[in-house]
């Protein structure tokens, strides 16, 4: 198995990510309730159900072509904060994936950190802002450090998923800054963030592509 | 859960449905839900654009006609609408003199907003976006999502309507927008938790004798709870926020008292007489009144008070015609 | 009890004051409880005056203005007004060309508005009468109260008043107004009960799973109680009666989907999409439509339908201007 | 003690008849918000609350005056059916008792009959309607009898309560063909007539009188 990705590792990774969010459906939205507006499962649901089908109806030629079509999928589905939150990630991946075949760990770091960008962009998140930021910025951190040390994949997909893992847990004591959370002032204090939640679902889903 | 409903998740397109059947005024896209004027306004003028999750009838859908919006993107319940209804909407309005959207202050419906801006300024339509924000009850900073956009943003679509309907172009449009949007502040309180049909249950508990303050209008619950009060006490609560936060005394003001679904007019009114004593007290000129429920949170108990600052150029907007399902009044 | 309102005693008075704070196009009688237009209509035209209980908001002080009433007395919550109010009322809107009293049909204000016609007869005033009584649920008889007065009221306030205002006489307005009162027919249905403010708490208790069907507007129970329906089999239920009763196959139709005072618009749009599809299938032309709570039982979640037939007099009537702060359209 | 009634006699009746209702105000709206609206207690108390204070502010200077102060005042503040029913019968009262200083049997009589007239004349009602007239007719009909044998008006009163007290009782089976009950069709059997009710509490307050 060679250590990059490729179309059909990266349909895996997003079938993987549409069952984990299916499966957590209902403890997303449980979040949502407490700090949002209790929606947070379904939006994630019907925007990852449209993204399986059109990437499964039209197979991408290259990863750039997946990361777009999945992008554009959440985009046009989902609406509400997340939707164009995780369809600007997918998006900028796309952009610096290109027409590339595979993406070997150092293109698909550059990948993440494009996608991470452009989340910080749309939203204008902070870390600390108690949002899905505080769990793929030190995902991507942790990425990094591996890869520099010339990987693994799956060591990097691993340490990111854990550092993901992580800053999750670390919103729950934060006073949410930014999104619906950010309404409730004090009273969002002692929550995880859903959004956080959702995305250490994305990276733990792809470590388990190369484990 | 107790709602005339079929199917949960079909509520949003059998409304338009229903709103379609009962308004031969209204043209409505079920496939993208968007509903725009039958008669589209001649060429050469600025189109409006509104809308924003379903939930809060009649906005947005039931203020789409002559003199206030050309298009109103209806999302899911309580969810900003995808770029692509936007998008096709400012495609389907522009009539060659550039597209405004209306958008209020929520994460999900500022980029959704912005993206299908983005989109059509790649399409070479000239969007312009003025964002509604005018509820005191959250704090306002640089640093946080800011405030929500509520009641002002009615105001707002009736006003820059009109000015759209007399050939105004769009820098004017926005510039009239901006100015109507800093000069609002709104306070709302719940006395229920509205229901979510895809939830099936009340998205918050509140007992009899509790009320929430500081709402906004997706049933989340408030800033804070406190005992249920006579009227007069929360026509105090609304009223006070709002005076700490802005100075309404120089000029005449808008004011606009609205119901959040299942608060019945002879409640509203009586709060609307508790809330015109305390600014008669206050030494406030309210030269416009507009009393209802025109910017619902499905079935939620509450009301929230708006107040605008207005000119002389604001009142000729405010009074001039508009006929929509939700606003008419002039020829 | 979650009201806005202060002294339950006090409601109404202070309901009108709000009213009269938001309207400067009403004047309002405190005393008497009388809603009156600010600028009378001119001498030799007849005045029109209805009433009843309050609690039904914006009926009849909401339809008080050019196109529709002058006057509307409001009795305490559910309880008709008192004939010193109607009488009162009848007198000051009398332009010398007779007064037009429109009563929905329940004992008390049957009673009561028949007592003030009597003492303004008295007085020299001449007086018609005209007495809806659309509702199928209950069953028609002389022997009994008959069909109480819902839904077609506000139709037929509307109708008479613009022929009203065109100086049509006493005498035609009167069988204009016997006319539509003959020709519509309501059915209305609850989810939850009203809560009248004296008595504290809800009227009847609707278990979760359970509707009411056959109610009228006073928060009482219906004829029959169902297991809760999805909204297509409670439009049949709604249209379904009323078909059995009259036919509406034979010319145009105005329907009318009222809510009962805590149902939000999106689910009524989607109701009244129900009930046109039926409509359509029974092959019945809807000519115009009116979708909105405005003969509402306080904090009812429910609706009714009503159907009425209309020539194309009845159709000039409806289009014709109106500018009352409950229904307003045209010039 | 003479054996016919006077304004002074007539007053007491009336502040009997506003405690009585007073006192019995919670069932009468019970028994109305089984089969009504919930409001013939708090419009009967309302109504005799003002006409009470009427002949107290103004002393009626005979009998005639009297019955009249009272139905205007009835009327003019009760609203609903009740106001209208009752106001009608003092009304007609007055208009028979005219001038007279004191009603004798006799007179008396004619009053009642006239006051009964008026109501039904006002309301419609058939005996066995489900109304008021259900308590008052057979209330006439016993006075009528101990009249026409001279006496003592004691007797006739008590025979008049007695009798509406019966006639009252007899509502409970009947399905209700006038007033709000009446929209419930069958569903009104087994409920007691708020306004049969309340009238059996005028009779008995009168028989008191002269107990
Ligand atoms: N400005 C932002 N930047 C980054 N993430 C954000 C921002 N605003 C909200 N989020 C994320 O979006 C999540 C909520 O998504 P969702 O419930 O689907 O949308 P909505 O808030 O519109 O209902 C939050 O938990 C948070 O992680
Ligand atoms: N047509 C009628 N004739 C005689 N009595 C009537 C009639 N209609 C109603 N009533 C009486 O009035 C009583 C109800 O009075 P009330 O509750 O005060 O008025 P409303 O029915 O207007 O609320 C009934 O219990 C009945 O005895
Ligand atoms: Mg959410
Ligand atoms: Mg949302
Ligand atoms: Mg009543
Ligand atoms: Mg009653």
């Amino acid at each position: 198995m060679p250590d990059a990705w490729d179309v059909p590792l990266l349909t895996e990774w997003l079938t993987g990510f549409r069952d984990a969010v299916d499966q957590a459906g209902e403890e997303l939205t449980a979040l949502d309730s407490a700090i949002g507006d209790a929606d947070h499962g379904s939006n994630m649901r019907r925007g990852l159900a449209a993204a399986v089908a059109a990437v499964s109806q039209a197979p991408p030629a290259d990863c750039g072509a997946f990361f777009k079509t999945v992008g554009m999928s959440l985009v046009s589905n989902v609406g509400g904060a997340s939707g164009p939150l995780y369809g600007t990630l997918f998006l900028r991946m796309g952009t610096v994936a290109g027409t590339a075949g595979t993406l070997a760990i150092q293109l698909f770091g550059e990948c993440l950190q494009a996608g991470l960008d452009g989340l910080v962009q749309r939203g204008k998140a902070q870390p600390g802002d108690k949002t899905m930021v505080d769990a793929m910025l030190p995902a991507v951190r942790a990425y990094d450090e591996v890869a520099a040390d010339g990987g693994p994949m799956v060591s990097a997909l691993t340490a990111a998923a854990q550092a993901a893992a992580q800053g999750r847990d670390g919103t729950t004591p934060m006073e949410a800054k930014k999104g619906r959370a950010s309404y409730l002032g004090e009273r969002s204090v002692g929550h995880q963030d859903p959004g956080a939640t959702s995305m250490t679902l994305l990276f733990e889903t792809a470590a388990k592509v190369f484990a | 859960m107790k709602k005339f409903i079929n199917d949960p998740s079909a509520v949003v397109t059998e409304a338009l449905a229903g709103m379609a059947a009962a308004h031969p005024s209204l043209r409505v896209d079920l496939d993208q839900r968007v509903v725009y004027r039958a008669r589209p306004k001649p060429d050469g003028r600025v189109a409006l654009v509104s809308g924003g999750g379903s939930g809060h009838e009649p906005m947005h859908g039931g203020f789409v006609g002559t003199g206030m919006l050309d298009a109103a993107c209806a999302g899911e319940v309580f969810t900003s609408p995808v770029p692509d209804q936007i998008l096709a909407a400012t495609k389907e309005v522009d009539r060659g003199a550039g597209v405004l959207h209306i958008v209020k202050n929520y994460t999900g419906d500022v980029m959704n907003f912005e993206m299908a801006a983005e989109l059509a300024a790649a399409d070479g339509i000239e969007v312009a976006t003025v964002v509604t924000a005018d509820d005191v009850a959250v704090q306002d900073s640089t640093y946080t999502a800011g405030r929500r956009g509520v009641g002002v943003t009615v105001l707002l679509e009736k006003i820059v309507g009109a000015a759209a309907e007399s050939g105004a172009d769009l820098e004017s449009l926005t510039a009239l927008a901006r100015r109507v949007a800093e000069g609002g502040r709104s306070m709302g309180v719940a006395l229920t938790s509205g229901t979510v049909p895809a939830a099936g249950q009340p998205t918050f508990d509140l007992p009899e004798d509790q009320m929430e303050v500081g709402i906004g209008i997706h049933g989340e619950p408030g800033r804070r709870r406190e005992p249920l009060a006579p009227a007069h006490e929360i026509a105090q609560m609304l009223v006070e926020p709002i005076l700490d936060d802005a100075d309404f005394t120089q000029g005449d003001t808008i004011a606009f008292l609205n119901g959040m679904g299942a608060t019945p007019e002879i409640e509203l009114y009586l709060m609307y007489g508790e809330v015109a004593k305390i600014l008669a007290d206050q030494g406030i000129t309210v030269a416009r009144t507009l009393v209802g429920s025109y910017m619902t949170s499905l079935d939620m108990s509450g009301c929230s008070l708006t107040l605008l600052s207005a000119d002389d150029e604001l009142l000729r907007w405010w009074d001039a015609p508009v006929n929509t399902p939700g606003l008419r009044w002039g020829r």
